[in-house]
């Protein structure tokens, strides 16, 4: 392994970051074993397992037959037992066959058995699109894990959150769906798995831009088209705060509406479908909550609600720099 | 046999066929018989162990007298619903008997009998069908999962866990049960191929009751056998009568030893009847026919063995009476405490859905709270 | 079969209403097949297909195998060779298992294929709670249905409706998931079969009860509970008006904005959990096209979000008369 | 056999077993043979119908040469990924020459071929890798599903609509295409488990190629072969070199067969190897061996035909070179015609989501406008 001076000038890419915190999560807890498609051998169809089979054996790094909720439901059955199964989705959609698993059991078990039996199982889904993939392996289908009371649904945007999000999930004693913005594997940081202090856990927002005009609340892939847009926004003579939420459950409400109470304007961002999508929780969560602060009404820029686009139509569907000022400009700023 | 060697290879001008493929396993012995193992009422009850049968005499009356009781309870309002094993009581108590103590059960939602068969207090197996909390027991406990809901779901949990307790090197064997109809959905399939993949200690034990509530079996499966499922994961399968308890008995200890012994995974098809409907709430006469029913009564479980030991003379009426006095107590231990009502505490509603109650919980748990202290006042 | 007279004098129960509306169709288009668990000789867990297989035959009438993706997926390759497939899904959480099937090929289909291969399926799921039913047989899954683009979200609220709603269902060339609540199954109604005429297929919304002081926006079980509500809000000297969706998606905006345009003031109240849930979209929506009408932040009365509660508790989730008239009253009436 | 006549049912005190039961088939015709089965190089070569084989010939030539000019594509970016099916043209041709008319084609992702060797223009067929709409062709035209992704996905649509063809008197067979990987997705389990029950007119084609993407087949199953499965379902299962296009053929055509004559589905496992990498984004060297690669190009699918057919008289020069040059006629063809940028309107996202767009998606879609003409002003 390289020592703590390399790491900490190399910069690091968010795929790295998470091969590095499962590394370690495994190193420090013999419970911890990853299972999925392809995370033996190949190291996952993204690379994000690479090495671990290697440096774990096969029994803790383990090429299951091709059945997602199999490979969930033999993951409910070894968290019952004590272990700490890791699982790996190949995409967005192909959690699909496992939701029986994810919704009747993964989200239920400690409820049922009154604490009895927690479940401690991460399960990381690849998610977004903005990588030219094919239909069903872009899907942002955030919205079903969130709606799933028992699930805790966690994203990072930076490569310092994507280690210290992981460990925090695998180190957590409820089962979380952890998204990983495809798109964003490869971005960089200048970051050390040593220093991994920031990240207090899950379920802690992040103000990653302050600002006083108003303010974009984001998570994920759209974390970065925010920051741009806020940049933007300087020439239009907007301010903008930029909210990164981290995790979708737990909703850090209290990050949330003091930024907007202090902005009085806001815009949710997110790729997943608007209708009946996250961003309306969060539009009707801070509209209650900051109500007699609010100067217009909260907007969303989303995902259109249709399937996912053919790769050559995505740009259009993705909610970029322009939409998001767009709606900014929407925020009646001369009342 | 290599692909070397197949017929057909002679060509001279043809290519070594392909070197990665070749049969992994012979099928012959994954195949069932193809008719249901017995043992009472054959040569083979000669070598009945009498301590062991007479054991499993008072369990069986015992749940004979169990699911009468939950039956009557829910007449009397005290179950919410009560899917009835009677006619299946050697299958589900046989599951419960070959178990060691380390081992895990894995019950269906029909199963509260091989729980209770597993030590488990009845009052707290019917907690779920009572309408108090979803499960109320500690599954690791008596090691048996929370009773299953969702058809097949629990099949792939035995794998993980028997597959878990492997790799710690533990001796654990997981057995699965599941009914005729749990054996068309996907979780089936993917549970047994993993299993036979991995190799796990597990044992699936199917019981083919006839129906799925109202769906014969025949609109179920075009198998020869359900036992024959078997074949396709690479697996042994056995065909056993279900009402046979020295048979059901036999065949699930084999099975439970090849798995401790490294073995790997056995399907088993238990052939039985559900002589009651489906639940209390059922109707069965709108899809059998009572003639069936009768038929199946001169192959009740209990009255086979009670006959095989009589004419044996490993029982005699005292024998029968003490186990029916046994019966008795048990349930109007149970009857009694099943009118209890349970207390609850509907902010338990609050206090498992995370380890740590989430901003949004917390808030709504207040809200539930301030209600129930409203009405305490009024 | 009765008589028109006979029938316009007989009070009916939901659940005959939905019998008779399958019953029709499959009279009127043979390509209309009835399928899925014990729907055959049994009429359904629930009676709803009560007579049809003696009527029509097996072999439009079928008990499938006991597995919900195989019934759904067949259902998918039914309608692609022109049947109108009604499926029948024995209970909300046992359509679990179909989600891959319904996400990824029943939403998508028409998409997919621009157009050439539209799949006329209707998903009935008996939905909800209130009946005492034990864990997995309660679930409001409304939201996983709503955020998924391509489906058509339907649920009736009256016998009338029950009937008509089903009937448009049938008759859409489009996939239609049809919530079924379970409690209203035995309600009933004097209603004639011959008079579905007051209802305009799908995605109109309709005022139940008209009020000028706050509107309650509802639909399914939770219709009853409003207007009971609203009757119960007189006393307070509240006058409420009630919207009963009847359509998720289509989401008819514009009747719900003209309501609250008018009161000023709106309680979201529906069964399943709030975060995340169809109320959240709602919610957003209202105040986002009636910023300035509103006195008051747009309030949502739910269940919890927790697991569905085992029956001796599931009183205290259910949106109750009383909660909702608490939420009223937090409408900030002395501003 | 009845249960009357079990073994062991002789004990006086017996009671007559259950009448509901009885195996419902003999398991027996359902095993598949187990070697796969070769007319290549054995003397079943001798009754090959020389016309028929010519055009299999010409048609594999042509398939491997697709597969060149499809991976050359992604190459120069015109392709977006492109699962390569070298090693794999005999069974993806005969699978779509087995097949008439009014027949059905239910390819998988991987299967462009099949479906371009059942008349889809090529460009059509690769709509979808190409990035541009998810299916470029209308699957009634050519009676071919959409290609499918979710792996297995499709078998049940293939099930449903045989089963509708057939109520409706129409002699339709749905031909089904699924991987080694596929079989172990609970939707193949259903699939199968529903054709056989209602005895559809569906073929279920398995593809075992040795991998899903880099994981082995002896990771995947640890059935005999996977035609073994068929066994659990009540159908026959065959096992055949899937590179061997005439035992292919026959093997195909015998199940179209039973399946048109109202005879049931069919499994067959077709043995074969993914030559090149799962895509042309994989790795393969990072889970398999050159010389296992090696190995299999000595069984080469094209090779295999092109010399029994010279080797028989039934195939010269002229013939290999008039099978060429139209296989370079169709890749450039379809070069030039992939080098054109495909146009599509942005608008088309919002036109088919309904029959009738909502209120909703109407809005939307004014945005997009309005965001596509303040481009076009800028
Ligand atoms: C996934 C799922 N689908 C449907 C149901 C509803 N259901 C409860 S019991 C039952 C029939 C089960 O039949 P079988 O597997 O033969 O078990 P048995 O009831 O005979 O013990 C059905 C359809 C369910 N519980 N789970
Ligand atoms: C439901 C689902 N899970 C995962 C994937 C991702 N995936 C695409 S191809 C593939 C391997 C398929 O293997 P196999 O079935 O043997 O077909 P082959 O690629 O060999 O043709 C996987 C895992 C998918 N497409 N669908
Ligand atoms: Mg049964
Ligand atoms: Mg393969």
């Amino acid at each position: 392994m390289s020592t703590v001076a390399e790491q900490a000038v190399k910069p690091a890419t968010m795929a790295q970051a998470l091969t590095r915190a499962m590394r370690d999560a495994m190193a420090e807890d013999p419970t911890v074993h990853v299972m999925g498609e392809d995370v033996g051998a190949l190291g996952g169809v993204f690379r994000i397992t690479d090495g671990l089979a290697k440096e774990f054996g096969e029994d803790r790094v383990t090429d299951t037959p091709l059945a997602e909720a199999g490979i969930l439901g033999t993951a409910v059955g070894m968290a019952m037992y004590g272990l700490r199964p890791v699982v790996e989705m190949q995409f967005d959609a192909f959690a699909y066959p496992a939701f029986e698993q994810l919704i009747s059991h993964v989200a239920k078990m400690r409820n049922r058995t009154r604490g009895a039996m927690p479940l401690p199982i991460t399960i990381r889904v690849p998610y977004g699109g903005g990588i030219g993939g094919v239909e069903h392996h872009c899907d942002s289908s955030e919205a079903y894990y969130v709606a799933t009371p028992g699930l805790h649904v966690v994203t990072p945007a930076t490569v310092e959150d994507a280690y210290g999000l992981l460990r925090a999930s695998i180190a957590s004693d409820d089962p979380v769906v952890f998204l990983e913005p495809k798109r964003l594997y490869w971005s960089k940081a200048a970051w050390s798995p040593e220093s991994p202090a920031s990240v207090p856990g899950i379920g802690k927002a992040l103000v990653r831009r302050t600002g006083a005009s108003a303010t974009l609340i984001t998570y994920g892939p759209s974390l970065p088209v925010c920051l741009e847009a806020a940049e933007a926004a300087r020439e239009e003579g907007w301010d903008l705060e930029v909210v990164d939420l981290r995790s979708l459950v737990p909703f850090d409400e209290d990050t949330v509406v003091a930024s907007v109470r202090r902005t009085g304007r806001a815009v949710v961002v997110h790729e997943a479908g608007g209708f009946g999508g996250p961003g309306a929780e969060i539009a009707a969560r801070v509209m209650e909550r900051c109500f007699h602060h609010l100067e217009a009404p909260v907007l969303r820029v989303t995902g259109f609600d249709i399937p996912y686009p053919p790769p050559m139509l995505e740009k259009h569907h993705l909610p970029g720099v322009d939409r998001i000022l767009d709606a900014v400009a929407r925020l009646q700023w001369e009342n | 046999m290599t692909v070397q060697e197949l017929p057909g290879a002679g060509a001279s001008h043809r290519a070594t066929p392909p070197p990665a493929w070749r049969p992994r396993t012979e099928a012959a012995p994954l195949l069932p018989d193809p008719e249901p193992y017995r043992v009472l009422g054959t040569p083979a009850a000669d070598r009945l162990d009498p301590a062991l049968m007479r054991r499993y005499y008072a369990e069986l009356v015992r749940g004979r007298r169990y699911n009468a009781q939950a039956t009557a309870l829910t007449r009397q309002g005290r179950l919410a619903v009560y899917p009835s094993t009677v006619g299946q009581e050697a299958a589900e108590i046989a599951a419960a008997l070959v178990l060691e103590e380390q081992d895990w059960l894995f019950p269906s939602y029909r199963d509260t009998l091989a729980a209770v068969a597993r030590g488990l207090d009845p009052v707290q197996a019917l907690t779920l069908l009572r309408g108090d909390w979803h499960t109320g027991y500690d599954p690791r406990e008596h090691r048996i999962a929370p009773l299953c809901t969702p058809l097949a779901t629990q099949l792939p949990h035995a794998v993980g866990l028997a597959h878990a307790a492997r790799l710690r090197g533990d001796e654990v064997v997981a057995l699965a049960m599941v009914g005729d109809g749990g054996t068309s959905e996907g979780d089936f399939h993917e549970a047994l191929n993993f299993a036979a993949v991995w190799q796990a200690p597990v044992v699936f034990l199917v019981q083919n009751n006839g129906f799925a509530i109202s769906v014969p079996l025949a609109k179920q499966t075009a198998a020869p056998t359900l036992a024959h499922k078997a074949v396709g994961y690479g697996m042994p399968g056995r065909l056993v009568d279900g009402n046979d308890v020295a048979a059901m008995h036999e065949v699930l200890t084999e099975a439970v030893q090849r798995a401790r012994a490294g073995g790997g995974p056995t399907l088993i098809e238990a052939v039985t009847y559900r002589m009651e409907a489906h639940t209390n709430a059922d109707d069965a006469t709108r899809y059998r026919s009572d003639a069936e029913v009768e038929a199946w009564k001169a192959h009740d479980p209990v009255e086979l063995l009670e006959r095989e030991l009589t004419a044996r003379g490993i029982l005699d009426a005292a024998g029968i009476q003490e186990a029916r006095d046994a019966a008795e107590a048990m349930a109007a231990n149970l009857r009694e405490r099943m009118n209890a009502d349970p207390v609850l505490d509907p902010m338990d509603l609050f206090a498992h859905v995370y380890a740590e109650q989430t901003g949004q919980l917390r808030e709504q748990a207040e809200l539930l709270r301030a209600e129930l202290e409203a009405e305490d006042d009024a």
